[in-house]
């Protein structure tokens, strides 16, 4: 597939479920608009996601995953998306050691008040996504025939 | 400073076995070659004077067979421990995996062990006497040729960049004591980050293509003790033992190095033992590079008990997206 | 016999390359492995390759079917495609042999058509050894290194190739290279395997014996008590397996891509905790049992089925990589000892 | 030149009825998509069957050979391909291949010889394909005694057809037993080894036993002590499978294979084998 403007990234979002599911529910409630590209995946909690989860999504044919969870300090179990957030820096930056475009991963704190940042999150994250085309470092060429 | 020979450790051991204070040795055994030596129980004053062996090719980390080793019997049992192995052993012990009473630890120092591979490298094939010497090797061959070496050549990957010649832990010791030394380890590392993406990219895809999904490394390396791998688990659907057009061995090792990442103590069996010489360690050394950074200097195995950095956290640890490309 | 000079080789090579694949061992910064020949490619002067010579005929993963699934219906996608002819170039004697002994697994019947149909497109060029290693102990298992069989036997001196024609394929694939090699007598060729054997003789498995083993010997060596002490540090990982050239078990799973279903094979190694597990239980429960199947099996089991040929070939391979330095060599003087 | 024939390459078969025996047992009729039997077998043989991306699995064929419309596979769910198949519903297709294995010497040994088939559970199902074949030669074979034995009345697979079928016939005792007294239940009670002894047969029996290891384990016992030798004693084994056709070295007991000189092996067989099953 070439890239041109009708080109749409694939987009795996995990989402927690106390938080920033509710945040795209908000989201899509007031009507706010993203891309339809992006998948959600809801997860207990954020913490929940296991760095496979990540892998996988990519195996599959996600072109970016975001992993979206409550804020800082904010965690419905208090302390889950403190571990997030070490395990994720590391193994974003595992990632990019082995040469995967760091923007194609992302984290982001999206509380469930916080409808329009789901949905700037999420545009802004395929727009990113988009400019780098297709995930060609991390696929399975199996899932593409 | 009096160097520690196999007959020390001998004597030490028989003396151990006949005052009863253990019943078995983990030792080192003797193998066909020169250089080709086993892992070992011993139980008896006649096995270890035939079989049991100390040289420059005693390669090999005690501590995970102390996890079988210790269930099998209520005595206590002897093992002898090079100083990067007593790291490896207190991260066990940190998370109890085996019972401190039932071993009885004796530190040995070490000066770094070769790596059979380089020497084969440098030397070709047909190798029938290794001597070592001072600061060198002269290998011996079975055309009547013979090649000296210098160590630093022939050292293992691991030794070069040793981080301590200090046991962190043991019952008693044989020699003298080391330092942590301020090594070079990271280096390596860092090259590989100074590249760029498509280089990083091509570097790692050339590396990790190799893999033949041996295990290997999962199952020589002392942080991993799961009694049942996921990868060997059929309902995870990782169990694959194919390589499968690139994806399945990346996703292998980047799990393998995550796991343990946090208590991988930087041993490098994982690299010593791959049959294909992929540099496993520098996945490991990754993380711990970065978490050196992220979260304040961490080293697993130095203190029996310590928190691992990711069963751990502040509240205002880095944000992933900064930390990402923070150490370029 | 026909002979070339070293400076002809890349001709040669391109010769044999303009028609057909050619892979060869090429030097890597890993020891040699097989690559496929193109101009400028080097033929390695190493002993063995890293990987044995098997991955051309049975590789580690391949494709054996496919499902289209549609609701309740199934679809099945034959996808077989080994009908490539190739010439593999520089086996060792060792490597010769176990085509003969996994010939005697896929191409008993039922025949394995995705094996059996490599094999019928392949030429084998084989090498003779000069400079045998001190792990090498062919000679155990009556395989004349300094004479391999092959579609082709090649010798190399110090100037010159040596070919001799074996086969009928051997023969085409010699008649096409005519112009390029001259008629010769093979006292070169013999006076370098008298040497090549005497040094083998001096080898220090040179006196490695499989006379105690073979067929029959089942009840001889299942019990005895040396595994248990053979096999306390193994630990259970494939490296031996997977660098054997006769090592052929295998396992068969599905994979899901979301748009249908490719039933692959794989390599397995009967080291693994998970070979034999069943949902009800696991018939090798311990790595004694794992560890003693995978001896038995090459020179006992093995031989019992297939008139005594043992199911090593000696190429010393696992002797160079397994992780502790356990090994068939090791196990074989250890029960040959009782 | 090329092999065109690849015994790996499964046919697609139907499912054209699922019956519920027990709990966990189902029975499943299968066909080709075309309506005929996938291939002709012996009693004893198996067959693998496979639902892409879940599994492959080998069964023993239940159904008799003399049953040329389809074949039936009773198969109690215990692993992820049983699990499986036990959801799928009528007009599902999976795949199948065979057939597998040695069968029963139904047409040598057994002839002329009293039969007594000793069954545990699910043990059942591959007796099955013999019980039939030799019901519907009933003249070749001499006296029929079936023990069956199973956890409760209700883990007795087959029940209709034996007490509708097998029960019936003349010159065929079938010997019901259940582990637990159970409520509505007036046979046997207790467990199939001791039952085997209780009956006190002749030893002239060529006797054919499948079930739960230790039932056969007690059973082979119990019958040496009543005077049986081991040549009279045939079983079917089962051990992990792959490949089926004796390539990818999973199945081995010494240097047999379970899936090519097996499954049915005569006791003292099994015997020269090691202890590794």
């Amino acid at each position: 597939m070439s890239i041109n403007s009708e080109y749409k990234p694939k987009i795996v979002a995990f989402c927690c479920n106390w938080c920033s599911y509710a945040g795209a529910d908000l989201a899509g409630s007031n009507r706010l608009a993203y891309p339809e590209n992006v998948k959600i995946i809801r997860v207990p909690c954020s913490c929940r996601v296991n760095p496979m989860f990540i892998l996988r999504a990519f195996q599959r044919g996600a072109d970016g995953v975001i992993l979206c969870g409550c804020h800082p300090g904010d965690c419905h179990y208090t302390s889950g998306n403190y571990y997030t957030r070490r395990r994720m820096a590391l193994l974003f930056s595992m990632l990019e050691y082995l040469g995967i475009e760091k923007e194609r991963t992302r984290v982001e704190w999206v509380s469930a008040a916080e409808g329009a940042k789901f949905a700037a999150t999420m545009n802004d994250f395929t727009q990113t996504v988009a400019a780098l085309g297709e995930n060609k470092r991390l696929e399975d060429l199996r899932c593409k025939r | 400073m009096q160097k520690i020979t196999r007959e020390n450790l001998i004597n030490k051991a028989i003396e151990l076995l006949d005052n009863g204070t253990v019943s078995r040795v983990l030792g080192w055994k003797i193998g066909e070659f020169a250089y080709d030596v086993t892992p070992a129980v011993f139980t008896t004053k006649e096995d270890l004077q035939k079989d049991f062996i100390f040289d420059d090719f005693c390669n090999a980390n005690f501590s995970k067979y102390l996890i079988a080793e210790t269930r099998k019997a209520e005595e206590k049992v002897l093992v002898f421990l090079k100083p990067c192995d007593t790291y490896s052993f207190n991260q066990l012990l940190t998370e109890h995996r085996f019972s401190r009473e039932k071993v009885y630890a004796v530190g040995i120092p070490c000066e770094g062990m070769l790596d059979i591979g380089k020497i084969k490298a440098l030397a070709g094939e047909g190798i029938i006497d290794v001597i070592p010497g001072e600061g060198s090797i002269t290998v011996k061959n079975l055309y009547e040729e013979e090649k000296t070496l210098a160590y630093g050549d022939v050292l293992t990957e691991r030794c070069l960049s040793c981080k301590s010649k200090k046991h962190v832990v043991y019952d008693e010791l044989m020699g003298e004591e080391g330092d942590v030394i301020d090594s070079n380890r990271f280096d390596e590392v860092e090259k590989i980050e100074k590249m760029s993406a498509d280089e990083r990219f091509a570097f790692w895809q050339s590396q990790l293509s190799k893999c033949i999904r041996c295990n290997a490394c999962r199952d020589i390396c002392p942080a991993c003790t799961c009694e049942k791998c996921v990868f060997d688990n059929p309902k995870s659907s990782v169990n694959n033992k194919a390589i499968s057009d690139s994806f399945e061995e990346k996703m292998f090792h980047i799990i393998r190095a995550f796991h343990v990442a946090g208590r991988c103590t930087d041993c490098g069996e994982c690299s010593r033992v791959c049959p294909q010489g992929i540099p496993l360690h520098l996945l490991n050394r990754k993380f711990i590079k970065d978490i050196n950074s992220f979260y304040g200097d961490y080293q697993a195995g130095q203190e029996e008990g310590s928190r691992a950095p990711l069963i751990n956290y502040t509240f205002d640890d880095l944000e992933p997206g900064e930390a990402v490309g923070r150490g370029v | 016999m026909r002979k070339f000079s070293i400076q002809a080789l890349d001709t040669i090579f391109a010769k044999i390359a303009a028609d057909e694949k050619l892979y060869l061992p090429v030097d890597g910064e890993n020891g040699s492995n097989y690559k496929l020949w193109e101009p400028g490619v080097q033929m390695s002067d190493a002993l063995n390759t890293v990987r044995s010579a098997k991955d051309f005929f049975f590789p580690q993963t391949e494709n054996l079917i496919e499902f289209k699934v549609t609701g309740k219906q199934i679809d099945i996608i034959d996808v077989r495609n080994e009908n490539e002819d190739f010439v593999v170039f520089g086996v060792r004697a060792c490597d010769v042999r176990s085509f003969d002994i996994l010939d005697r697994v896929f191409l008993s019947e039922p025949i394995d058509s995705y094996y059996a149909n490599r094999r019928a497109h392949s030429v084998i060029i084989s090498m003779a050894c000069t400079r045998p290693a001190e792990t090498c102990f062919c000679g155990t298992f009556d395989i004349d290194a300094a004479n391999p069989a092959g579609d082709i036997t090649c010798w190399k001196t110090q100037d010159s190739i040596y070919m001799r024609a074996n086969t009928d394929k051997g023969e085409k694939l010699l008649a096409k290279l005519d112009g390029l090699t001259e008629e010769c007598d093979d006292s070169a060729v013999s006076a370098q395997q008298d040497k090549t054997r005497r040094i083998m003789e001096r080898l220090p498995l040179a006196n490695l014996s499989a006379e105690k083993f073979g067929g029959g010997k089942t009840n001889e060596f299942f019990n005895s008590p040396a595994w248990k002490e053979l096999s306390q540090a193994c630990l259970g990982c494939g490296t031996c397996t997977f660098v054997c050239p006769t090592c052929q078990c295998y396992d068969i799973k599905d994979y899901d891509t979301g748009n249908g279903v490719i039933r692959f094979r794989c390599w397995d190694s009967c080291m693994y905790s998970d070979f034999t597990k069943m949902a009800h239980g696991n018939s090798r429960n311990s790595q004694v049992e794992r560890f003693r199947q995978r001896f038995m099996h090459k020179l006992v089991y093995y031989p019992e089925n297939n008139e005594g040929i043992f199911g090593c070939v000696g190429c010393g391979r696992c002797l160079a990589k397994c992780p502790i330095s356990m090994n068939i060599v090791k196990v074989m003087k250890k029960l040959g000892e009782e | 030149m090329d092999v065109n024939y690849e015994a790996l390459i499964p046919k697609v078969g139907v499912i054209t009825d699922v019956r519920i025996d027990t709990p966990d047992v189902k029975t499943f009729r299968v066909v080709t998509p075309d309506g005929k039997k996938a291939f002709d077998h012996k009693p004893g043989q198996c067959a693998m069957l496979s639902i892409p991306g879940v599994g492959e699995a080998m069964f023993s064929i239940t159904s008799a050979p003399t049953n040329t419309e389809y074949m039936e596979f009773s198969i109690k769910k215990c692993g992820c391909v049983t699990e499986w198949l036990h959801q799928a519903e009528v007009g599902q297709q999976i795949t199948i291949r065979g057939p597998y294995g040695n069968p029963f010497p139904v047409d040598d040994a057994f002839v002329g010889k009293d039969l007594l088939f000793v069954a545990g559970g699910i043990g059942l199902a591959p007796l099955r394909s013999v019980i039939n074949y030799c019901r519907h030669y009933r003249d070749r074979y001499g006296k029929i005694d079936i023990v069956y034995g199973s956890r409760s009345k209700d883990d007795l697979v087959d029940y209709q057809e034996i007490i509708n079928e097998w029960m019936e016939d003349d010159g065929i005792d079938v010997h019901l037993t259940i582990d637990r007294e159970q409520e509505g239940w007036d046979g046997h009670v207790g467990f199939v080894p001791n039952y085997v002894k209780e009956l006190n047969f002749d030893t002239n029996k060529t006797v054919i036993i499948c079930g739960p290891p230790i039932m056969i384990k007690f059973t082979l016992e119990g019958l040496i002590s009543m005077g049986y030798n081991k040549q009279q004693v045939y079983t079917t084994m089962e051990l992990r499978m792959k490949c089926g056709v004796g390539k990818c070295g999973r199945c081995n007991i010494g240097s047999k294979y379970v899936c090519k000189d097996g499954p049915v092996f005569r006791c003292d067989q099994l015997e020269e084998l090691p202890d590794e099953y």
